[in-house]
C-alpha cells in the first residue's frame, strides 16, 4: 500500500492550515469590530453583516463572473448595515447593543431571503497564492495555499494597530472611543466618526463573509456560518481591542478549531465533541488566566457601553 | 380527482442542495398532480414548533395528509399529534413504525441509500490510488452507519487492502467545519471522498478542489466538479410521494411501513463521471443490476467490524429490508474512526 | 471654503480681548444666564466669581462656542464674530481648561497635546514631536510626564496638563475653570504666577472662574460677579474688598460657621487603626504601605499629599474596593473588611471624591441614592427584606430639605442634579444618623464658598459629637481649618505628623514634594 | 406641594379622592411604554409592508395571515403561547443580570445542560420514586446546572474580571458540545437510534397541558417566574441592592453591599430560570434530552429581555407577541410562498424599530405624570 498520509505530523500541518484557512472572517470581523469599539459603539450585529456579505459577495461574483466584484459589493452593503447601525444608535436612550441583535437577525433574514436563488449556481473562487511550491508534499502545499484576503487580513492588522498610534485618524477615533466630551470639546462630532466607524466596521465583517463564500468554504447557503461573526466580536475583547491581538486570537481560534477533524483523522475519536469545543474552552482559560478583578481592562475604550 | 391538500415540512431550508432539496424536490412532484394542493414550511425546528406547525397546517390549511421529513420529527412530535388528529394520515420519513406501538394513522418511509453508498464505493474502490478513501459523517447513527460501512464494503469489493476514515462533525449542517474535515482527510491521504451531511456541496467542492474524486449524496452534485464527481446516490422522493398522494386521493389504505432501494426507485445513481474507468464501469454497471433484481445483499458474513468483534456471521446476508440494519451501530473492518 | 471674516487672525504670543454683549441663554423656561456684558480687555487678567449653579459655567460655554446663547452677542478685540463651535472660538485664539477634565484618559500625554492641534498631519511623525514638545515643557513650569497614559495621572497631573495644553495650542485668550481647585498652594501660586506673567507680558489674556478669594486678589486685575444668572458686579480688584465680593455673591446670607472645636480628650478611643498595611497600586507596580495610622474618636486625622500619591488607595482599601496584600485594618479593635455588616455595626460612613461616580448611582433617583444606607433595615433595627418605598420617600423628603439640596423633584435622578447638590446629598446620606467614622475624601471640591462652609461645619459638628474623622484632601487650607492632626502621604507613604495647631506650612510643603 | 385654591382646574382635581389622582398620575407613568411600543409596532411594520410591496405581494394579506395565524382563533393563540412559553424564562436570563449592568449573552448553554440534567436525574427516579416529586427533583437539577453555568460567568466577573458576555457565550458553545458528548455518550438511550436521546420520559412522568388549554405547564412557571423576578428586583431590598451594584459598583462597595455575591446569586437565579427552561422542554415537550434542547431559545431570548427594557413583567407580553409571529411565520410560508427568512426580516426591521423608539421616551409632555399632577 502507498504511504500518502502524513500521518501524525497531520495535526500540526492542520492547526496551521486551519489558522490560516479558518482564522481569515475571525480577522476581519475583529478588525472590523475594532474600529467601531474604539471609537465608542460596539456592534454586536456582524454575524449578520457577515452572512449578508457573504451572501451579496457569492450573488455578486455568479452575475459578474468576477469574485473581486463580489468582495468589493460586499464590503458596500456592509458599510450599508454599518452605517444603518451607527445612524439608528447616534439618537439618545438606544442600545448599541440591542441593536446590533437585532440587525443580526435583519441581516440573516435579508440574506437567506435575497439569497435563495443564489444556492445551487456556483461562483468562481477568489485567488489564493501557492507559498507552498518548495515542498514536494501535496498536504504542505495545500496548507501554504494562501488566500489573498488572509494576507491582506494580517497586513492591515498591522497597519490599523500603526494607525492608531501614528495617524490623525487613529488617534482621533481613540479620542472619541475614550471620551465623548473630549471629542466634543476638540471639535470633533463623536457621533460622526462613530458612523462611520460602524460603516468601516461593517464592510470589513462582509469581506470576511467574503471570505466564507468565496473562498473558504466557498459556497452559499444559509448555514454558510456557524457563529463566526459573534464569535469574532467576543474575541475583540480578548484581544483587548488590540489589532495585532485580534489576528492572533484568530489565529488560534481557526488553529484550536482544526484541532477536532486532524485529531479525528489520525484516529484519536473520542469525545470529538469535546475536541470541537477546544477553541472556546482555550479562549476561556486564556481569559480567567489573563485578567484580574484589580485591573481594569488595559485598551477598553471608556465610551464603550459594554465596558462601563 | 378528490382535492386534497398535502402538508411538507423540512427541518432545514428547502433549498440546501442536499436532504431538505431532495424532499422538496419530490415535493414539487406532488404539487404538480391535478387536485393537490400542497403547503410547505421550512426550518421547523425538533420542538413544540413542529407539532405547532403539524397542527396548524391541519387546523387552518386543511391539510389530510402530512410528511414531515425530519428524523427528529418522528418521536414524540408526529406521534402527539396523530393522536390528536385521528383523521389526518402521517408518513415520516426515516422513523421506524411499528405495529401495534404506534398509531395507525402514521407510517413510515425510508430507502436503502446504503445501496447507493455501495456503488459509490465501487466506484471509488476503482478509483483510488492511495488506497484510502474519507467519509464525512455527521453523527454516529445507524443511516450514517449504514453508509459508511457500505461506501467501505463496496470499496473492499475492488481492493480489500482499501481503509475509510471517517471524521464525524457532529452536526447536520456546519460548512467550516465540514470543510476542515475534508481537508483532513486528504491531507491523510484520502483520495475519495464521500459524505452524509445535510448539504453536500461543501464537501463535494473542498474535496475536488484538493484535487480527491468525490462520490454525491442526497442530490446530484455532478454540476460542482464535472471531472472528479464520481457518481452519486440520490434520492427519488417524488416517485414516493406520488404514489402515497394518488393512493391518499384514491381512498386507498397508505402504507404504514414503506421502504424501498434502488429496483423499488426510492434511490437512484448520479450518472458516471469521467473520473471512473472503464472497469470500474463494469463492476459498477454489474452490482447495479444486480440490485435492480433484488439479489445483491450489502452486508453479509462474515462481517467484523474495526474492533474485532464478528458482527454478521459467515451464513448470515442480510436482504436490504433486514430490520437488523436498521440499527447499526458499528463501524466494519476497514474503517478508521468509532461510533461514539 | 473659507469664511468671510472681519477680524485679524490671532497670532499667538499676542494677547487679545473680548466683550460679551447682553449675552443670554436659557435652557427651556430656565433662564441660566440673563443679559450679561462683560469686558475683558487685552492683556488682563479677569475673574469671574458667582455661587454654584450662577451660571458662570454657562457663560464661559457660551463664549467657547459650546453653548449657543439664545440671544446677545460676543466681540473679540472689538470686531464682533459668531462662534458656532468651540473650533470657531480656537480660530480666534479662544481657549478654555473645563471644570471638569477633558482629557483623554487611554491617550498618552504627548498624544493629547498633538491631538488637540488644529492641524494634525495624517501621519505623525513622533521623533519630530516628541522634539518640539520637549522644547516646548522647557518653558512650562510643570513636570508632567508625556509618556504615560493621562488615565494614570492623578488629578493635579491631569489639571496642569489641561493648563499646558492650551498653551501648547497657543491660545491668546484663555478660559480657566476653578483651575487650581487641586492643585497644591505652591504648585497653584506657581502656575497662576506663570500665567499672570504672560497677561503681564501682552502675550495673553485670561478669563478665571474661581470660589477662591485669595487667588483672585492675588493674581486678578478686575472682577465680574454672577448672580442667578445676572451680572451683579464687576470691578478692579483693590477696589473691592472680598467682603463685597461675597455680599455680592451670595446677598445677605449668613454663612454656616464652624462649632468651636471641642477639645479631643486624652482618654479618646482609638476608631480606626491602619497596621502595617500593603497593597498594589493603581497600575499595579508599585506599592502603597501604611505603617501605623489611628484615627481617635472625636478627633480629624488630616491626610496631606499632592494627588496620586497614594490617597487614592488607602480611601479604597477603607472601603474594600482593593484588597490588601498584608497588614490589619481594624475598627474599634475588631479587624474591618468593610462589608455590610461592619459598616452598619461600627457606625462607618464614606464621602469619596467625586461623588457621583463614586458613591452615587446616577441614574437611579435622588430619593433611591438618599436611601443607599437604610433601604435593607427596618425600624425596629432587623435586616428588611421588603423595600418600604414610601418611607424611602418620605424620608427623603426630609433630607432633602435638611442639607439644602436643590432638585427638582426627590424622584429626578440623581445625575440631573448639580455637582454641589450631590454632594449634598451624599453628606445627608452619610452625616444622617449615628457616625463613628467618617472617612471624608475632597469634600468640597469645585464648591462655592458657602457651600464649603456649610460642609465644613457638618463635618465639624460630627467630630464634635464624637466620631473619628479622616480627611484626606488636597486642599492644605482646608486640612489646616479643620484637621487636628496632619498626616503627610508620599509616595505611598506615610511620612510626616504634626499637630494641626502647631503645624508649619513649609514643612508639610516639603514633605508633600518628596524631601523628607 | 401647596394648592393654590384660586386655580380652578386646581380646585376642581383637588375634590377628586387621591386613590383617583395617584391612578391617573401611575397611568400616565404606565401609558408612555404602551402608546410608544404600540406606535413602534405599527411603523415597524409599515416598514415591513415596503419590503413585501417591493417583493410584489400583497401586505395586507400578509398582516390578515399573521392575524390569523398568531392570534386570530383560540388554536392561534395556544400556539403563540406554546412558542413564548420558554421564553419567558431564558428572557429572564439575560433581564435579571442587566439589573447589575451585566450583559449575559449565553442563556442557551443553561438550557441545554438544564435539559441533560433534568433527564440524568430521571434515570433514577422513573420507576422508583413517584411523578410529582421526581418532577421536582428534576427541576432542582436543572436548576442547580443551570445556576451554576451562568453564576460562573458571574463569578469571573466579578472575582477574575473576565468580560461576562464573552464568558456566557464561551460557556454556551462548551454546554452544548458537553450536551452531545452526554447524550451520545453516557445517556445515551440504545433504543434511540436515528436521533441520540437520552431514555424517554414514561407519559406519567411529563408536566401535562395546563386544563382546558393545549399549552403546557411552562407557560404557567414562566409567567410566575417573571412576577417572582420582579418581585425581587422592584420589591425587595436584594434586587434594591442590585440595582446599586448595577448603577454604580463603586457605590454599592462603599456602602458595603456584598457586589460579589449579589453578582454571583443573580446570574445564578438567571442561569437557574434558564435551566428551568431546558427541563421544561424535556419533561413537557421532547420527553427526553437531545440535540433539539439547542433550538436557540436561549438566544431569542436576548431579544425578548432587550425588548422588555428587562423588565420582568414586560417581558410577559413580548414573548407572546414573539410567539405570535412565530406562529404566524408558518402560515405565511404557506400561504403566500414566502420563504421562512421574511420572518426573520419582519422580526428584525420590527425589533429594529421597536429599539429605535427607546429615543422617544421622555419626549412627549403627555406622559409627564407631573402634569397630570398638576392639571388635576
Ligand atoms: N445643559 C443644561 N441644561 C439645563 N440647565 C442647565 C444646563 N447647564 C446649566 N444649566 C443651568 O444653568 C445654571 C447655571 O449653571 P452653570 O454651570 O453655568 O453654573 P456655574 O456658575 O458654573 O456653577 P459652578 O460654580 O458650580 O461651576 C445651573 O444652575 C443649571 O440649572
Ligand atoms: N442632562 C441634564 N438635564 C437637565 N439638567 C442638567 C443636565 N445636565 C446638567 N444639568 C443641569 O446643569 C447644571 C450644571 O451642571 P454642572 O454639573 O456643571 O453643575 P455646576 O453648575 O457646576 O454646579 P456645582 O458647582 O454645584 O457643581 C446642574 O445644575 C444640572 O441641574
Ligand atoms: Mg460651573
Ligand atoms: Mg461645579
Amino acid at each position: 500500500m502507498e504511504e500518502t498520509g502524513i500521518g501524525i505530523w497531520g495535526v500540526p500541518l492542520a492547526i496551521l492550515a486551519g489558522a490560516i484557512r479558518v482564522s481569515t472572517p475571525f480577522i476581519f470581523v475583529s478588525l472590523g469590530e475594532t474600529i467601531t469599539e474604539r471609537s465608542g459603539r460596539i456592534n454586536l450585529g456582524l454575524e449578520g453583516t457577515l452572512v449578508f456579505g457573504a451572501m451579496t459577495a457569492y450573488a455578486v461574483t455568479v452575475m459578474t463572473n468576477s469574485p473581486w466584484f463580489g468582495v468589493l459589493a460586499a464590503m458596500a452593503t456592509g458599510a450599508i448595515f454599518g452605517l444603518v447601525h451607527g445612524w439608528i444608535c447616534k439618537w439618545p436612550k438606544v442600545n448599541d447593543i440591542a441593536i446590533g441583535i437585532a440587525m443580526m437577525q435583519f441581516g440573516l433574514g435579508l440574506a437567506f431571503f435575497l439569497g435563495k436563488s443564489f444556492i445551487q449556481p456556483a461562483a468562481p473562487h477568489l485567488p489564493s497564492i501557492p507559498f507552498g511550491f518548495w515542498s514536494s508534499l501535496p498536504q504542505i502545499q495545500a496548507a501554504l495555499n494562501i488566500n489573498v484576503l488572509f494576507i491582506l487580513g494580517a497586513l492591515l492588522a498591522f497597519a490599523l494597530w500603526w494607525a492608531f498610534g501614528n495617524t490623525r485618524v487613529g488617534l482621533i477615533l481613540r479620542v472619541v472611543g475614550d471620551s465623548t466630551d473630549a471629542a466634543r470639546a476638540m471639535g470633533i462630532d463623536p457621533d460622526r466618526v462613530r458612523l462611520l466607524a460602524t460603516a468601516v466596521g461593517g464592510s470589513l465583517a462582509a469581506v470576511g463573509g467574503a471570505y466564507l463564500s468565496l473562498y473558504y468554504p466557498g459556497s452559499w447557503n444559509e448555514g454558510i456560518s456557524s457563529g463566526q461573526g459573534l464569535m469574532a466580536v467576543a474575541l475583540v475583547i480578548f484581544a483587548r481591542w488590540n489589532p495585532i491581538g485580534c489576528f492572533l486570537a484568530a489565529l488560534l481560534f481557526g488553529g484550536a478549531g482544526a484541532l477536532g477533524p486532524a485529531l479525528q483523522s489520525i484516529g484519536v475519536t473520542k469525545g470529538y465533541y469535546l475536541f470541537y469545543a477546544a477553541p472556546y474552552i482555550l479562549t476561556l482559560i486564556i481569559m480567567i488566566a489573563t485578567s484580574s478583578p484589580t485591573r481594569s481592562l488595559t485598551g477598553a475604550p471608556g465610551a464603550l457601553s459594554l465596558t462601563k | 380527482q378528490t382535492a386534497l391538500t398535502v402538508g411538507f415540512i423540512y427541518v432545514g431550508p428547502k433549498d440546501d442542495y442536499g436532504y431538505n432539496q431532495a424532499h422538496a424536490e419530490g415535493a414539487a412532484l406532488v404539487k404538480a398532480l391535478p387536485g393537490i394542493t400542497v403547503v410547505e414550511e421550512e426550518n421547523v425546528p425538533e420542538t413544540v414548533d413542529v407539532q405547532k406547525t403539524m397542527e396548524s397546517m391541519i387546523n387552518l390549511d386543511g391539510a389530510t395528509l402530512l410528511f414531515p421529513t425530519s428524523f427528529g420529527y418522528f418521536d414524540p412530535h408526529m406521534l402527539a399529534m396523530a393522536v390528536k388528529y385521528p383523521n389526518a394520515q402521517f408518513r415520516h420519513c426515516g422513523g421506524l413504525w411499528q405495529e401495534g406501538k404506534h398509531p395507525a394513522n402514521t407510517g413510515s418511509y425510508f430507502g436503502y441509500i446504503f445501496q447507493g453508498q455501495y456503488l459509490n464505493g465501487i466506484a471509488a474502490g476503482y478509483a483510488t490510488k492511495s488506497k484510502k478513501i474519507g467519509f464525512v459523517a455527521a453523527k454516529p447513527i445507524p443511516q450514517v452507519l449504514q453508509n459508511i460501512n457500505a461506501f467501505l464494503l463496496g470499496a473492499r469489493s475492488v481492493d480489500p487492502t482499501i481503509t475509510c476514515q471517517v471524521i464525524f462533525t457532529g452536526e447536520w449542517s456546519l460548512a467550516v467545519k465540514e470543510a476542515e474535515a475534508t481537508n483532513a482527510l486528504v491531507d491523510q491521504g484520502a483520495d475519495v471522498i464521500t459524505c452524509h451531511v445535510d448539504s453536500p456541496k461543501v464537501v463535494v467542492e473542498t474535496a475536488a478542489g484538493r484535487g480527491a474524486f468525490v462520490c454525491g449524496y442526497h442530490a446530484n452534485q455532478s454540476s460542482l466538479a464535472p471531472e472528479k464527481y464520481l457518481t452519486g446516490a440520490e434520492w427519488a422522493w417524488g416517485n414516493v410521494y406520488s404514489d402515497f398522494v394518488k393512493k391518499a386521493q384514491a381512498g386507498d389504505k397508505l402504507g404504514n411501513f414503506v421502504r424501498g432501494g434502488l429496483k423499488d426507485g426510492f434511490v437512484k445513481m448520479s450518472a458516471l463521471g469521467p473520473g471512473v474507468s472503464e472497469a470500474g464501469r463494469k463492476a459498477f454497471e454489474a452490482t447495479h443490476a444486480d440490485m435492480m433484481k433484488g439479489a445483491f445483499s450489502v452486508f453479509k458474513g462474515p462481517l467484523k467490524d474495526n474492533k474485532g468483534n464478528t458482527v454478521v456471521t459467515a451464513d448470515k446476508s442480510y436482504s436490504e429490508d433486514a430490520i437488523e440494519l436498521e440499527s447499526m451501530n458499528y463501524l466494519v473492518e476497514g474503517v478508521v474512526g468509532s461510533t461514539a | 471654503m473659507s469664511t468671510v471674516r472681519d477680524t485679524p487672525l490671532p497670532q499667538p504670543g499676542k494677547a487679545v480681548g473680548i466683550d460679551t454683549i447682553d449675552m443670554t441663554m436659557r435652557f427651556g423656561s430656565f433662564t441660566a444666564l440673563d443679559h450679561v456684558s462683560i469686558k475683558v480687555p487685552p492683556g488682563s487678567f479677569h475673574a469671574l466669581l458667582g455661587e454654584n449653579g450662577a451660571g458662570k459655567s454657562t457663560l464661559v460655554k457660551c463664549i467657547m462656542g459650546f453653548y449657543h446663547a439664545t440671544s446677545g452677542s460676543l466681540s473679540v478685540d472689538g470686531h464682533e464674530v459668531a462662534i458656532s463651535s468651540p473650533r470657531d472660538a480656537a480660530s480666534y485664539g479662544l481657549g478654555m481648561v473645563y471644570q471638569h477634565f477633558t482629557l483623554v484618559p487611554s491617550l498618552t500625554g504627548a498624544e493629547n497635546l498633538v491631538i488637540s492641534r488644529a492641524q494634525v498631519p495624517a501621519i505623525i511623525s513622533w521623533a519630530k514631536e516628541r522634539k518640539d514638545l520637549s522644547a516646548f515643557m522647557e518653558r512650562m513650569p510643570f513636570d508632567i510626564p508625556l509618556d504615560r497614559r493621562v488615565s494614570e495621572l492623578a488629578a493635579g497631573e491631569k489639571q496642569k496638563l489641561e493648563i499646558v495644553k492650551q498653551l501648547y495650542l497657543g491660545r491668546s485668550f484663555l478660559v480657566l475653570d476653578e483651575p487650581t481647585s487641586v492643585l497644591t498652594p505652591a504648585e497653584a501660586d506657581e502656575m497662576l504666577g506663570l500665567v499672570r506673567g504672560m497677561t503681564e507680558r501682552g502675550e495673553l489674556t485670561v478669563l478665571m472662574i474661581s470660589h477662591k478669594f485669595h487667588e483672585v486678589t492675588k493674581f486678578a486685575d478686575a472682577v465680574s460677579i454672577l448672580r442667578r444668572g445676572k451680572l451683579v458686579g464687576t470691578g478692579k480688584i483693590g477696589e473691592l474688598s472680598t467682603a463685597d465680593m461675597a455680599a455680592m455673591m451670595i446677598g445677605d446670607v449668613k454663612l454656616a460657621s464652624l462649632d468651636t472645636r471641642v477639645p479631643v480628650s486624652q482618654t479618646a478611643k482609638p476608631v480606626l487603626k491602619v497596621e502595617q498595611v500593603k497593597a498594589p497600586d493603581r497600575s499595579g507596580l508599585k506599592t502603597i504601605e501604611i505603617e501605623n495610622l489611628e484615627v481617635r474618636s472625636g478627633e480629624i486625622v488630616g491626610i496631606a499629599g499632592i494627588s496620586g500619591n497614594g490617597q487614592k488607595e488607602l480611601t479604597e482599601i477603607l472601603a474594600g474596593q482593593r484588597p490588601t496584600d498584608a497588614g490589619r485594618v481594624s475598627v474599634k479593635g475588631e479587624a474591618y473588611g468593610a462589608t455590610r455588616l461592619e459598616t452598619r455595626k461600627n457606625n462607618v460612613r464614606f464621602i469619596p471624591e467625586e461623588p457621583l461616580q463614586n458613591a452615587c448611582a446616577p441614574r437611579m433617583t435622588v430619593s433611591e441614592n438618599l436611601s443607599f444606607r437604610t433601604f435593607d433595615l427596618r425600624a425596629d433595627g432587623k435586616d428588611a427584606i421588603w423595600l418600604n418605598r414610601s418611607k424611602m420617600k418620605k424620608r427623603a423628603k426630609a433630607l432633602i430639605s435638611d442639607f439644602k439640596v436643590k432638585t427638582a423633584s426627590s424622584s429626578s435622578p440623581i445625575a440631573a442634579l448639580s455637582g454641589g447638590n450631590v454632594q449634598r446629598a451624599v453628606l445627608a446620606r452619610e452625616l444622617t444618623g449615628e457616625v463613628d467614622l467618617l472617612i471624608v475624601s475632597n469634600p468640597c471640591f469645585g464648591l462655592d464658598f458657602s457651600a464649603v462652609a456649610e460642609i465644613r461645619a457638618r463635618i465639624m459638628k460630627a467630630r464634635n459629637s464624637g466620631a473619628a474623622v479622616l480627611l484626606l484632601s488636597e486642599d492644605l487650607d482646608e486640612l489646616l481649618e479643620m484637621s487636628d492632626r496632619i498626616v503627610v502621604i508620599s509616595g505611598g507613604r506615610l511620612v510626616y505628623e504634626t499637630p494641626a495647631r502647631s503645624a508649619d506650612i513649609g514643612v508639610i510643603g516639603a514633605h508633600m514634594a518628596g524631601h523628607h | 406641594m401647596t394648592v393654590q385654591a384660586n386655580d380652578p382646574a386646581i380646585s376642581v382635581a383637588s375634590d377628586k379622592p387621591v386613590w383617583l389622582r395617584s391612578l391617573l398620575e401611575w397611568a400616565a407613568r404606565r401609558a408612555e411604554p404602551m402608546v410608544i411600543g404600540l406606535a413602534a409596532i405599527l411603523i415597524g411594520l409599515s416598514v415591513f409592508s415596503l419590503f413585501i410591496l417591493a417583493i410584489g405581494k400583497s401586505p395586507v394579506m400578509l398582516f390578515q395571515l399573521m392575524y390569523t395565524g398568531g392570534f386570530g382563533s383560540w388554536f392561534s393563540v395556544q400556539n403563540s403561547l406554546s412558542r413564548a412559553a420558554p421564553l419567558l424564562l431564558t428572557a429572564l436570563c439575560v433581564a435579571l443580570p442587566a439589573r447589575l449592568g451585566l450583559v449575559i449573552i449565553g442563556g442557551e448553554g443553561a438550557v441545554v445542560l438544564g435539559g441533560v440534567a433534568a433527564a440524568a436525574m430521571a434515570v433514577p427516579l422513573v420507576g422508583t420514586a413517584p411523578a410529582l416529586p421526581s418532577l421536582f427533583l428534576m427541576a432542582i437539577a436543572a436548576m442547580v446546572i443551570g445556576g451554576v453555568w451562568i453564576g460562573f460567568a458571574g463569578f469571573l466577573r466579578h472575582y477574575r474580571g473576565v468580560n461576562e458576555t464573552i464568558s456566557s457565550l464561551l460557556l454556551s458553545y462548551i454546554a452544548i458540545a458537553l450536551m452531545n458528548q452526554f447524550v451520545e455518550g453516557p445517556l445515551r438511550d440504545p433504543a434511540s437510534l436515528n436521533k441520540p436521546s437520552t431514555k424517554p420520559l414514561p407519559a406519567d412522568y411529563m408536566l401535562g397541558n395546563i386544563p382546558g388549554m393545549e399549552v403546557h405547564w411552562g407557560l404557567v412557571i414562566g409567567i410566575l417566574a417573571c412576577i417572582l423576578s420582579w418581585v425581587l428586583l422592584e420589591v425587595t431590598s436584594y434586587g434594591f441592592a442590585a440595582r446599586i451594584a448595577g448603577g454604580n459598583v463603586r457605590a454599592a462597595q462603599i456602602q458595603g453591599l456584598p457586589v460579589g455575591r449579589l453578582i454571583a446569586g443573580f446570574t445564578a437565579i438567571a442561569g437557574s430560570f434558564a435551566g428551568l427552561a431546558g427541563m421544561i422542554e424535556v419533561v413537557a415537550v421532547q420527553a427526553s434530552a437531545n440535540a433539539s434542547l439547542a433550538a436557540g431559545y436561549g438566544y431569542t431570548g436576548i431579544l425578548v429581555a432587550f425588548l422588555a427594557r428587562h423588565n420582568p413583567l414586560a417581558i410577559i407580553p413580548v414573548a407572546v407577541l414573539l410567539g405570535g409571529i412565530d406562529a404566524s411565520g408558518g402560515l405565511i410560508q404557506r400561504r403566500m410562498g414566502l420563504p421562512d427568512a421574511t420572518v426573520l426580516v419582519l422580526q428584525g426591521t420590527l425589533f429594529i424599530v421597536i429599539l429605535f423608539c427607546e429615543t422617544f421616551y421622555g419626549r412627549f409632555k403627555a406622559f409627564n405624570p407631573d402634569l397630570w399632577k398638576r392639571s388635576l
